[in-house]
């Protein structure tokens, strides 16, 4: 089974761990057309490659971001959730 | 069975990528129904090496949506003369399906599905505990104590088939009509102007043509890529296993939502056995041990005198994955270049219906109806067809 | 095949006789023997029917991939007689027969075999009309063994196992290896198929020398007569030993899995009687089965000649060596050979083996080989024997390597795939790795242990290198063709050398679709012993090289896996509340929600299931019910941005929420379709508590913690909802009952309608809300899980006096249903909106922001593709059921999601999503129930139960 | 046929008899937020630095003193044995002091110990805890079959030997069926299943 190294709870198994989905930039919801939101809403970057995602650790809570390749399904590395806010431009309309 | 072509031709009429079953399919029916002859089918692998090969190759129509019967239900309809159509026996062995419901909730949905097939004229019915012990007198309609049978959706034209055969009959009958099949040839791009399909780029030459078919479950967004098409396809691998051979046991299909199993007994007495999803995206068809292992629990649940019997292979194939677990099919905002995807885990028992709605849509430039639901657009407008409902483990 | 003397190094207990019985004949064994071999030393001329053509089979491998020898034991299938060690009494059988393995009636398919030619199963029965009468003959004909239906489930545990480097074949490299890696302070694991270590070459000295010192080594743990199942990823594998599974992680592996000898090809080489001599080797070595009393060696490599010299020393005569190449090499065994006499016949190849009357192989015509690898027009000559065994080649065993992400390359020099490019932590050694005399075998595996121990952090890496043989193992085309073929290349899938061609010819010719038409390579020994020659026959076919053409793709299972390993002892966690015991003394009859188990209803004796969910709903309508809600979502939310955070998660508005008051929240997800519902309830300024349905209760918080990460707001969440139990205390009579239970004001003006507050009851402390889920005035009651019980009783029995009854979710249902409320999930679908449910009163869109408001607006835009409406049908005798549809003109216009026939207002009520056109209160609808029965229906108002709400208010 | 390997460490060599005891809940403490260490802190409680790991300090709880663990970086969890300090500062914590956030812990609490303890361990969960050092104070939240536990390994010093317990918390709705499972493994393992104790 694929290990992952998370930041708090060090490497375990994945099937410790919960998928949270590709960290996604969202368009600024009160300027952007509905195109562009329904868009976002439901487009996803379907293709093999190196990506930003959210992952959880189940027992802890513990929630972060882990860049990895989905064509080899090799973690490169994982951050702090703390990261997320760094790495989107628009962190779905953080106040 | 097949032509071996050592070249490319400068042009075709209509270049189909994806040489699986729904690619091929497509080609069959231009060429029979269609007169398009002039086509050219462009294979990365060899055919029927993705999906097609590696489903568990059930056939059913009884699904949630109208739209999805109707689209369903015309693909039973002509999975039934197939193989006279081809000469060729894919073994289409209808054995009735039943889709267990451990919940009054699950009773409900089952109910539901039961409610809409009826209504198009499909065979399927809610079915008590009773029933279910008559119809699979082996199971143990507790479960292992943990999961008790309360009922199940009964679909009794619910089929399997040789899966591989599919794919070698519309090749052969596409090969057999002038259709050229070009194995380990990859798509590397694909030209447009002005927002029109000019032409394809291979591992083996460029090609041009005004008409392009996407039918790559599995690998469709990487070729949507090629055109800047963006979907809400992702991909996320599908598991399969099989055991070996023993002698017939089990006539009907199983499938259980709650303990996400899948279960037929083949022609050779093998056991197919599959379950849900991998929990995260990935592009690689690499085996887990987790999968084989929670499914495995779960056969034995329903089927525990299943303990000795032997698990000989485990495979996987990539799924497309849509929001509403409905397809994306037909003509899209290049023109000239036809979607046939996210097929989730449906893809198979669609195989003819696709090569049918896909052609005459290729040939006429226009939707066909059938297909009208399962449009690209519908995300943009909010007009999603819930097929999602039913789609617990929906093999 | 006999028996001999008894020898030091056998594997076999004379002392020990056991009884058995083989398709019903009793026989004896020792212990110590497998099925195999004690079937062998009773000379019975063969074992087992072929899977296609039933042809008579006998031992071909003993080497655990043997097809031949499948029998059925004690009920179980496919049991592999070769590795399964006899017991006493065991009742052993012949699998795939039709009236025993002498009279098997199938045996007739032989004679049709020209006529079942490869994809004949394609081409054949595919009329609509026939093709289900063939398919019940056809499929009675297949399969192998049969399962005992009534047999129980065999449970076996399951464990994870830990260690710095896992070796993988337990042969003098393998043992190698473990020994080095330990020598380097790493901890190891062994593992072999075999029952003792040593692999094929275990009898002799300098092997049985590292045997011990494995044993001897506290820090290799052996696991013997296991399988390495498969290969998962970073170094995750799967160790099937005989009655649990090993799942072990290691930091670095090697493979010293050696190789598996491939059958010489020619026509009748199935016959009983033919088998491979490593097999023939074993079978003597281990249990002193001698093959036959003369017998002939068809020969292509060094290991022929070995083999010869020590059945010569057990005294078993060679009447000759058929040498496929032009010469033995120069070799010391060739030579002792040839100076003990024995007939070497070079550059001769086995045209047909010869059957006698017993079925078993009698003769072997052999001939002359042509410069073209044929035998041309040779007549051929006939040798009497009665064992003919083939040593001719190797396939190097790179199933698991591959699965690790290993890469190959086809080796001319040595006729077998090897190793090229290893992945980290990967390491290859001996036979597999291309390595085949004694000392560098030995030494390649300390080679391959070193650099593995160092990988996991011991020692220093050796820089051996080790080089590959020199001489060639494998002949590279032992393929004999013959004009009247079964010139068998897949024992499993009787499948010929003119199969192959066939399937090449139509246009399979590639490896995966040749075996994917052919079936070459999917029977029970998954190709080891005919994939090696059917790549030759392919190659032979394209004229391409075996390089070019590759081997199909490698997958787990290595070896076939009981499913009951693999299930283990597949545990069932279920969650209870802190009540759970009381409930059922209290006669609860259990549903499944979720993994918790909640009560539907509580039996009462004399009562009927009906009776007892009216009685239950009758007392909190008329007096006052008590039911355990503790499975909903509880979370609490603290900080001084607690409420700002709760604004952005549910589309209504709570910052604004007074602290001692509860509002109702509704939880949408991006697109705007609702996920879930619950009360929130402000306890403090900056401190909320609020709940989630029971079936959202984990993926809910989950979420809720995501979005807290995402947004770093100043708020804190914690989930209590196992550590606090609820209970919903509802009823007229519910006020004054709880009064005499706390010291809180329970007056209308000190505790109001929605208010929350924090108050001991029964002693303990707990928060009470007043909400109105069910329509009467009730109090949630939540406390500590530790203080449930004692609540519970105190609250049962200050109600028991006034007809309290406990009620479930069934009384619950119609209650709710009575007041109009849907129930996120079942009245609503993975597609439903507020507008659409009717809930646009739980949704602020002037707020900033919250999840799904957005969409809300486009949704606004689109107007409602359905409406939730509650709808009342007057003929009370017929109830239709949740799920039936609405038709209007002969279309689906809608589907009842929820009904029942109130007692309370006698009268059948429901909710149903309605096309919007026809979802106006008093519209006339009409629902098909069961049978096509249609039903009238009115769409009506909701609540259908005191439409002023004031029972709930004021509990007037 | 199969041998297996010494147990971890010469420290563990002669461990008592395979055993799995439901514990008597003790006077608990849960807590979080950003001020939340430092709040402890000047309660006079010592916190363990590391996040994930645990310390024991002495106090009039009875012979195992006060565990104070950190679970992750700003979440606590202090137990008791019988009254000491705790009941103080759950009242001083009813203040609600800024920063810091009282966490109801209900949990249900096990020990693991003796001979096999491993094995047992093994079977139901996917941490390496053979491997663990001797001295861990590790705090280790991960599954036990399928159910989000918390583990300290702790060393006892009954008897003349060391000897290595395992203790573990769960949610209070996941402790019956845990329990039992649990326990059924261990006599199936040839252990005991002790009564409460504290």
């Amino acid at each position: 089974m694929k290990i992952m190294v998370c930041p708090l709870n060090g490497p375990r198994p994945v099937s410790e761990f919960a998928y949270g989905g590709e960290l996604r930039n969202s368009p600024d919801a009160d300027t952007c057309s509905d195109a562009e939101w329904s868009a976002y809403v439901f487009n996803r970057s379907g293709s093999p490659g190196v990506k930003y995602e959210w992952w959880c650790h189940i027992a802890s809570g513990f929630w972060f971001i882990a860049l990895r390749d989905t064509a080899r399904d090799a973690v490169i590395a994982t951050y702090p959730a703390q990261a997320a806010r760094n790495l989107l431009e628009s962190p779905g309309h953080a106040p | 069975m097949f032509t071996r072509h050592d070249s490319l031709k400068p042009g075709y009429d209509v270049v189909v990528i994806g040489g699986g079953g729904h690619g091929l399919a497509a080609a069959y029916y231009l060429a029979r129904d269609h007169g398009i002859r002039n086509v050219a089918v462009l294979e990365k692998g060899y055919i029927g090496g993705g999906n097609t090969g590696r489903n568990t190759t059930i056939i059913r129509s009884n699904y949630l949506t109208p739209e999805g019967v109707k689209f369903y239900d015309e693909s039973v309809r002509l999975w039934q003369d197939l193989a006279e159509d081809f000469d060729l026996n894919l073994f289409y062995s209808t054995r009735g399906h039943y889709t267990l419901a451990h919940t009054d909730s699950a009773m409900r949905t089952m109910r539901w599905r039961a409610e809409v097939n009826k209504h198009y004229g499909v065979q399927s019915e809610a079915v008590d505990a009773a029933f279910v012990k008559r119809g699979i007198p082996a199971i143990d309609m507790s479960c292992g104590g943990h999961a008790p049978i309360l009922g199940a959706l009964f679909h009794e034209p619910g089929a399997i088939a040789r899966h591989d055969a599919v794919a070698w009959g519309y090749g052969r009958g596409a090969d057999r009509r002038g259709v050229e099949i070009h194995q380990q040839t990859e798509v590397t791009g694909i030209r447009v102007a002005g927002g029109r399909v000019v032409g394809v780029d291979t591992s083996r030459g460029s090609i041009a043509t005004s008409r392009v078919l996407c039918a790559v479950a599995g690998f469709t967004p990487r070729v949507l890529d090629l055109v800047d098409l963006h979907t809400p396809i992702y991909v996320h691998p599908l598991q399969a296993m099989v055991s070996e051979p023993v002698k017939p046991w089990l006539d009907p299909i199983i499938v259980s939502g709650s303990l996400h199993v899948y279960v037929s007994q083949s022609a050779r007495g093998e056991l197919v056995m599959g379950a849900s999803l991998d929990p995260y995206e990935l592009h690689h068809t690499r085996s887990t041990l987790d999968f084989a292992e929670g499914l495995s629990a779960h056969i034995l649940d329903m089927f525990p005198f299943l303990s000795e019997v032997k698990v000989n292979r485990q495979w996987a194939g990539l799924a497309d994955m849509t929001p509403d677990f409905a397809p994306i099919m037909g003509v899209t905002p290049v023109e000239g270049f036809y979607l046939d995807a996210g097929w989730g885990t449906w893809g198979f028992k669609a195989t003819p219906v696709c090569g049918k709605t896909m052609s005459q849509t290729i040939a006429t430039g226009r939707n066909h109806p059938l297909i009208e639901g399962f449009s690209i657009e519908r995300f943009a407008n909010y007009r999603m067809t819930g097929e999602k409902g039913a789609a617990a483990v929906g093999h | 095949m006999r028996r001999l003397d008894p020898h030091p190094q056998e594997w076999i207990d004379r002392s020990t006789v056991l009884n058995f019985s083989f398709e019903g004949k009793p026989y004896r064994g020792f212990l110590g023997d497998t099925i195999s071999s004690a079937l062998a030393a009773a000379s019975l001329p063969y074992l087992g029917r072929s899977f296609k053509y039933h042809r008579p089979r006998g031992i071909l491998s003993f080497a655990n991939h043997d097809s031949n020898t499948l029998f059925q034991v004690d009920g179980v299938p496919n049991v592999r007689g070769d590795v399964t060690l006899l017991r006493e009494g065991m009742r052993v059988a012949a699998i795939n027969t039709f009236g025993g393995l002498e009279a098997d009636k199938a045996r007739i398919l032989d004679r049709f075999a020209r006529w079942l030619p490869v994809g004949f199963y394609y081409k054949a029965f595919h009329s609509k009309r026939l093709f289900p009468r063939w398919e019940r003959m056809f499929r009675a004909i297949t399969g192998l063994g049969a399962v005992a239906l009534e047999a129980e489930r065999c449970v076996t545990p399951k464990r994870h196992g830990f260690c710095d480097v896992l070796v993988i074949g337990g042969g003098p490299s393998g043992l190698a290896a473990a020994l080095e890696a330990a020598a380097a302070g790493a901890r190891v694991g062994l593992v072999d198929e075999a029952f003792r270590l040593g692999g094929s070459g275990g009898g002799c000295e300098s092997v049985r020398a590292l045997v011990d010192a494995v044993n001897d080594s506290p820090r290799i743990t052996v696991f013997g007569a296991t399988v390495a199942a498969g290969y998962y990823a970073d170094h995750w594998v799967a160790l099937a030993e005989p009655t649990r599974m090993t799942k072990m992680r290691a930091k670095a592996v090697v493979f010293a899995t050696g190789v598996i000898e491939q059958p010489a090809v020619f026509r009748n080489n199935d016959l009983p009687g033919v088998l491979l001599a490593s097999g023939a080797s074993r079978m003597l070595r281990r249990y002193r089965v001698a093959p036959g009393r003369r017998v002939l060696m068809v020969a292509a490599n060094l290991e022929a000649y070995e083999i010869c010299l020590d059945l010569h020393e057990q005294g078993v005569p060679i009447a000759a060596i058929v040498e496929l190449r032009a010469a033995p090499e120069d070799g010391e065994a060739a030579r002792a050979c040839a100076k003990l006499g024995m007939t070497i016949i070079p550059g001769s190849a086995p045209y047909e083996a010869i059957a006698g009357a017993d079925g078993a192989v009698a003769a072997l015509a052999i001939a002359p080989l042509d410069g073209s690898g044929g035998v041309g027009s040779a007549k051929p000559r006939r040798i009497e024997c009665d064992a003919v065994l083939m040593s001719v080649g190797w396939a190097a065993a790179t199933q698991l390597y591959l699965q690790a992400g290993g890469t190959t390359r086809f080796s001319d020099e040595l006729q077998q795939f090897v190793p090229k490019d290893l992945p980290p932590g990967i390491f290859a050694a001996g036979r597999m790795n291309g390595v085949y005399d004694a000392e560098a075998r030995v030494a390649d595996g300390k080679r391959a242990g070193s650099q593995a121990a160092a990988h996991a952090g011991f020692g220093v890496p050796s820089s051996a290198l080790i080089a590959r043989s020199t001489r060639c193992p494998s002949h590279p085309f032992p393929i004999i063709d013959h004009p009247l073929a079964k010139n068998f290349v897949d024992f499993d899938e009787d499948l010929q050398v003119k199969d192959l061609e066939n399937a090449a010819q139509e246009g399979f010719d590639s490896s995966e679709l040749l075996k994917r038409y052919s079936t070459v390579g999917m029977g029970p020994s998954q190709g080891k012993h005919s994939n090696m020659n059917a790549l030759r026959v392919l190659a032979r076919a394209r004229a391409l090289s075996i390089e070019a053409l590759g081997l199909t793709t490698s997958r787990p299972m290595y070896h076939p896996v009981p499913l009951k390993l693999l299930a283990g002892r597949s545990f069932n966690i279920e969650r209870r509340t802190p009540i759970d015991a009381e409930h059922g003394a209290l006669g609860a009859v259990w549903m499944p929600a979720g993994n918790w188990r909640r009560p539907e209803y509580y039996a009462v004796r004399g009562e009927t299931r009906a009776e007892s969910i009216d009685a239950e709903v009758r007392a909190v309508r008329s007096s006052v019910g008590l039911i355990d809600v503790g499975t909903l979502g509880k979370i609490e939310i603290y900080g001084p941005q607690a409420g700002v955070f709760l604004d952005r998660v549910y589309a209504g508005k709570f910052s604004d929420l007074k602290v001692g008051t509860t509002r109702y929240g509704l939880m949408l997800d991006e697109s705007g379709v609702i996920i879930d519902d619950g009360v929130i309830a402000r306890l403090a300024a900056e401190t909320f508590y609020f709940t989630t349905t029971t079936a959202g209760s984990a993926t809910v918080f989950r979420e809720l913690l995501r979005l807290n990460a995402l947004w770093g707001l100043d708020c804190a969440l914690v989930n209590v909802t196992g550590h606090r139990a609820a209970f919903n205390f509802a009823g007229p009579r519910c006020r004054d009952i709880l009064q005499s239970l706390t010291d809180a004001d329970l007056s209308e003006s000190a505790f109001p309608f929605l208010g929350v507050r924090i108050a001991r009851v029964a002693g303990v402390e707990a928060r009470w809300m007043r909400v109105g889920f069910v329509g009467e005035l009730g109090y949630e009651i939540h406390v500590a899980a530790s203080g449930a019980a004692a609540v519970w009783q105190a609250l049962y029995r200050a109600g028991l006096p006034h007809g309290l009854r406990p009620f479930g979710v069934e009384a619950q249902r119609v209650l709710r249903l009575e007041k109009g409320h849907f129930i996120v999930g079942q009245d609503t679908d993975g597609l439903t909106d507020p507008f659409e449910a009717n809930a646009r009163w739980a949704v602020n869109l002037n707020k900033p922001f919250f999840v799904g408001q957005r969409s809300l607006k486009i949704l606004a835009k689109r107007g409602p593709r359905q409406k939730l409406v509650g709808i009342e049908i007057p003929d009370s005798k017929r109830l239709p059921k949740e799920s039936h549809l609405v038709i209007e003109k002969g279309n689906i216009a809608g589907r009842l999601t929820s009904v029942v026939h109130s007692r309370t207002l006698n009268k059948t009520i429901g909710l149903a999503l309605l096309a919007p056109q026809l979802a106006d209160a008093g519209g006339e609808i009409r629902i098909r129930a069961d049978h096509g029965e249609m039903l009238a229906a009115r769409v009506a108002a909701t609540p259908f139960y005191d439409p002023q709400n004031r029972r709930q208010r004021t509990g007037l | 046929m199969i041998r297996k390997t010494g147990a971890s460490g010469p420290d563990f060599k002669r461990m008592t008899p395979l055993a799995f005891e439901i514990v008597d809940k003790r006077v608990r403490l849960g807590l979080k937020g950003p001020l939340a260490a430092d709040w402890l802190a000047a309660q006079g409680i010592v916190l363990p630095a590391a996040p994930n790991s645990w310390t024991r300090a002495p106090s009039a709880g009875g012979p195992e003193g006060l565990l104070v663990a950190r679970l992750g970086s700003a979440e606590f969890f202090l137990e008791d044995a019988a009254g000491s300090g705790l009941a103080g500062m759950a009242s001083a914590l009813a203040a609600d002091p800024p920063g810091v956030y009282p966490v109801l812990r209900e949990d249900w609490t096990f020990h693991l110990s003796g001979t096999g303890v491993h094995e047992v361990l093994a079977q139901v969960c996917n941490v390496n805890f053979e491997g663990l050092a001797s001295d861990s104070h590790a705090l280790i939240m991960t599954l036990m079959i399928g159910v989000a536990v918390l583990v300290v390994p702790q060393v006892m010093h009954q008897g003349p030997y060391p000897q290595r317990r395992y203790r573990i918390w769960c949610d209070p709705s996941f402790g019956p069926s845990l329990s039992e499972t649990l326990g059924a493994v261990v006599v199936e393992s040839g252990g005991t299943i002790r009564g409460v104790s504290a």
